[in-house]
């Protein structure tokens, strides 16, 4: 086998589908003006947002009205987050989240805490990465207002009891948010049967371009905006709108929702022949996350006695694209707080490894990396004074 | 982000492995901070005559301790306590800033080498007791938050 | 003369110049990855971005490492209110601004008035719509934290004193923020000379995309930030970055920065012209804002006894694009803000027509312009029972 | 954002000018909102022979006030007095929500039209005295802040 570009980091971003990329073109040049015009330029786009918001909106079944665009997954989380905490100052100062949320939410919830007065419960995880029911319904108090709970893992993979935790928060009274962005267009979302109150969702995890999210905002929820200004997004959300942006995103979400299918059939089956042959193949080696409550794509290793960073490098030179912990954090060197929650030590943790798969993958990939990523760690464990045969 | 000879030295690591019997043998970093160097050395007559390695770390760690071997074998002990971080990364044509603490640490690999060398056989070496191995280093951590 | 098409709302927003769209192009599909990867999708991303931020740096002579990019000029200028407010909480709670901001800006403080106890203070402008320095000082209280003036109004494009403001200041030891998105690109600017901590930016405004901005935050500046999550732009703006965007306000910043001056040339001139041409043809028409300190490209007129809308409207079915009021809040009906500040009575406020200019238009579109507004505006008046010949 | 007909009636609005000795003046709107409606009626037996409008207002306020006007000429008093807004509305194929208020306007005019009609005239008209003007008409304001 020859040398190749194989990208497995899908959960970090994807690239933009060619149609997704055909339909937004016409809105830098063409159709360029602000959609709150009243003359020709403006005009042509306002359409075009409202399909966009139809296309997300049926992906996971929220009305049109009801979904909101931002400048991406992160702005969502936070609005959601920020936008719900102030807003219900005075009901109360508490906020449920887990251990295992993306920085986007952790963040945000710690700045809170330090700044604006907030107590936060960070919920533990089991081993699989799944939160407990009971610890849940135990740490709600009255003054909770928000729970935030991840819809699925960006490092493991693991999915939520996202029903079960929506029933809960409704039984008191609590507004429930959940960070969708690895589960929209990986699995079916349906916000009404789930109960969600909001949602964050990003457009370049699922083929759609960067900077461009939207958070679905249940009918008759109240939050403060986090970015004032204009009346765009029905006063919600202000700045001139990403047309081509949003388009791209509509677009992306309408290619989630024909293909989810077989998409998730496909990736399932990707992702199960490469973890089977991973822990045949490599001994020392640890599947992270749940086998059951998993994304289609997710696959996520520890190798003992290695470490994170040298296995990307010699896996990126064979041209296998991974990543190690989660790409947002890999200016801190400290291991994944996902894969401490799971339980697992420190020395372990430093050796994970993601490959996430995504619809340019094939069965080639998978058997192209389990010719190389054995090798490699070996190699890498003969050189490792923690490793002795 | 890597230079080609921090690549090089990452892919082709010299003297990796260990020695029977070392006269001296170094071991810095932290599991818990994802790593930990171990140097050997074979001293004769005050020369360097051998050494080998073995790391777990991230990629600028092997390729730091594959270049600091290089850069004393042959070497006096005293010419051996000379080599600083700098002149390693200098050596592999520069580290990423958020990288170069790994450097630090193969300096210090070495440095412990030759003490436990001085401690196992009872030498005193000028200088030598002012070496302070830092086993808890330092992990960068960008400082600006909010 | 046939009809044509011709775009005189710059200011609301500008095609993506050609140049920009196809640096960006890359960025979607071959060059995709996350800039925080370690594997070579993300490699070749890193460079990019370093290389926008020194020219966004370049255009405003700042250093690349004071630049912060953002989901557009709403998002800065959210981010350096609420972000300074925030983080001066205990030394203040006093804000200036002035009564003709943009909403990003006005919003923005009326909302940390009505939900986070801070103090407002909204400066009066005089009918050239610039502010009074005395008025400025006066204001100022041991409880003012920051004062928040824009650099150019997007309504009439008077342009204020801000090396002057910069400086009281300065010598209070507040924090001077400007909302610099409509001055950018448009004249010159220099952050260092003038003495300015933080000013907010939008790529759409100078030929790049939307959805993109960008804060300039002097060196030692501390501010909250307003979007928490994963360590990019150095920690303090989350979000995965928008790479092709950034790429494009870029390549829009370096084009902004080379032709600047014939831009600025260009433009004064046919605005001079256009200004002239209708002042001597209509009638009872009022040129708004300043002619000493005025926007390159602005040209702003009421012509008493119509309405705004109708008179967009009547230049939309000619080929004429252009605006009344802002764009962003033709959603409300009330008349501008802006021309009420500088003293125009409701009935003159609600027949305002924006005339922005830019680098397509041609001396014709003005000629075009010259004849027909004056027929358009006759058929208006006519209709008016506030016109009585 | 408008229809074919309310630009048609933009562009070619029907009775546009004033009426000398009109049997009915209505007046409506403010000019502090932005929209004024002047409606005058000529009134024979009962029946509108002439109507002419004059307006200061949006496109869809000229428009919708064309249609009224249309709309009423040749009829009875009491016909004239049916139209509702929402006719005219319907009747130009449709406005935008937010310029629905517009049409309200027109509604207005012509019943004050009427109304000074029965005042000069000093005749009782059934259900008149029902109407009311409400000057200063809500404009639309979204609702949904922060
Ligand atoms: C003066 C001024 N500030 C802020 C903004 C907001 O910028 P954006 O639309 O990129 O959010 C605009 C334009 O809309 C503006 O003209
Ligand atoms: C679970 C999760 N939440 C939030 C985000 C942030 O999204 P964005 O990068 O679009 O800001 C990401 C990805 O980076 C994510 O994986
Ligand atoms: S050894 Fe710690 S990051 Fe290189
Ligand atoms: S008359 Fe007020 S907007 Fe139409």
């Amino acid at each position: 086998m020859e040398k190749r570009n194989i990208y497995m980091d899908y959960a970090a971003t994807t690239p933009v589908k060619k149609e997704v990329l055909e339909a937004m073109l016409p809105y830098y040049h063409d159709l360029f003006g602000n959609a709150s015009s009243v003359h020709v330029f403006g005009r042509g786009v306002k359409g075009a947002l409202d399909k966009a918001r139809d296309e997300v909106a049926k992906l996971i079944n929220a009305d049109s009205s009801e979904i909101y665009f931002t400048g991406g997954g992160s702005e969502s989380d936070n609005w959601a987050i920020k936008g719900v905490a102030f807003a219900n100052k005075d009901k109360g100062n508490h906020i449920i989240t887990t251990k295992i949320e993306h920085h986007a939410v952790l963040h945000t919830c710690e700045y809170l805490e330090k700044h604006h007065g907030f107590e936060v419960t960070y919920l533990n995880v089991d081993e699989d990465g799944r939160i407990n029911l009971e610890e849940l319904k135990n740490s709600i108090t009255d003054k909770t207002i928000l729970i935030s709970i991840m819809f699925a893992n960006n490092e493991i993979g693991t999915i939520q009891p996202i029903k079960e935790i929506a029933q809960i928060a409704k039984e008191k009274g609590i507004l429930f948010h959940t960070d969708g962005v690895q589960a929209l267009g990986n699995i079916p979302i349906d916000v009404k049967d789930l109960g969600i109150d909001l949602m964050a969702m990003s457009a370049h995890k699922i083929y759609g371009p960067k900077g461009v999210g939207a958070l679905y905002i249940r009918k008759g929820v109240k939050l403060h905006s986090i970015i004032h200004g204009g009346a765009q997004e029905k006063r919600r959300r202000a700045g001139t709108e990403n047309i081509a942006g949003i388009v791209g995103f509509g677009k992306a979400a309408e290619l989630a929702r024909i293909h989810l299918d077989e998409h998730i059939e496909k990736l399932t089956k990707l992702r199960d022949k490469l973890i089977k042959g991973v822990l045949e193949k490599i001994p020392y080696t640890r599947l992270n996350g749940s086998l059951k409550h998993r994304l289609p794509g997710n696959a996520n290793f520890c190798f003992e006695f290695i470490e994170g960073e040298s296995l990307l490098l010699s896996l990126d030179i064979v041209g296998i694209a991974g990543s190690s912990g989660s790409a947002c954090t890999s200016g801190s060197l400290d291991p994944s707080h996902v894969l401490m929650a799971i339980g697992l030590t420190h020395e372990i943790a430093h050796g994970s490894l993601r490959l996430s798969l995504g619809d340019m993958n094939t069965e080639e990939d998978i058997d192209y990396v389990l010719e190389h990523l054995p090798k490699i760690v070996e190699r890498l464990r003969a050189m490792s004074p923690l490793y002795e045969k | 982000m890597y230079s080609e000879k921090v690549m090089d030295h990452f892919m082709n690591p010299r003297n990796v492995g260990e020695i029977e019997n070392a006269d001296g043998i170094g071991e810095v970093g932290n599991v818990k901070c994802g790593d930990i160097m171990k140097i050997y050395l074979k001293i004769e007559e005050n020369i360097i005559k051998d050494v080998k390695f073995k790391t777990f770390g991230c990629g600028s760690a092997i390729a730091t301790s594959s270049m600091a071997t290089e850069m004393i074998i042959g070497k006096s002990i005293e010419e051996a306590l000379k080599l600083t971080n700098k002149a390693v990364a200098e050596a592999l044509d520069g580290l990423p800033p958020v990288k170069m603490h790994c450097s630090v640490l193969a300096e210090q690999a070495v440095k412990s080498a030759i003490i436990d060398y001085a401690k196992k056989n009872n030498i005193h070496i000028d200088g030598l007791e002012d070496i302070k191995i830092d086993d808890d280093h330092d992990h960068h951590h960008d400082i600006e938050e909010e």
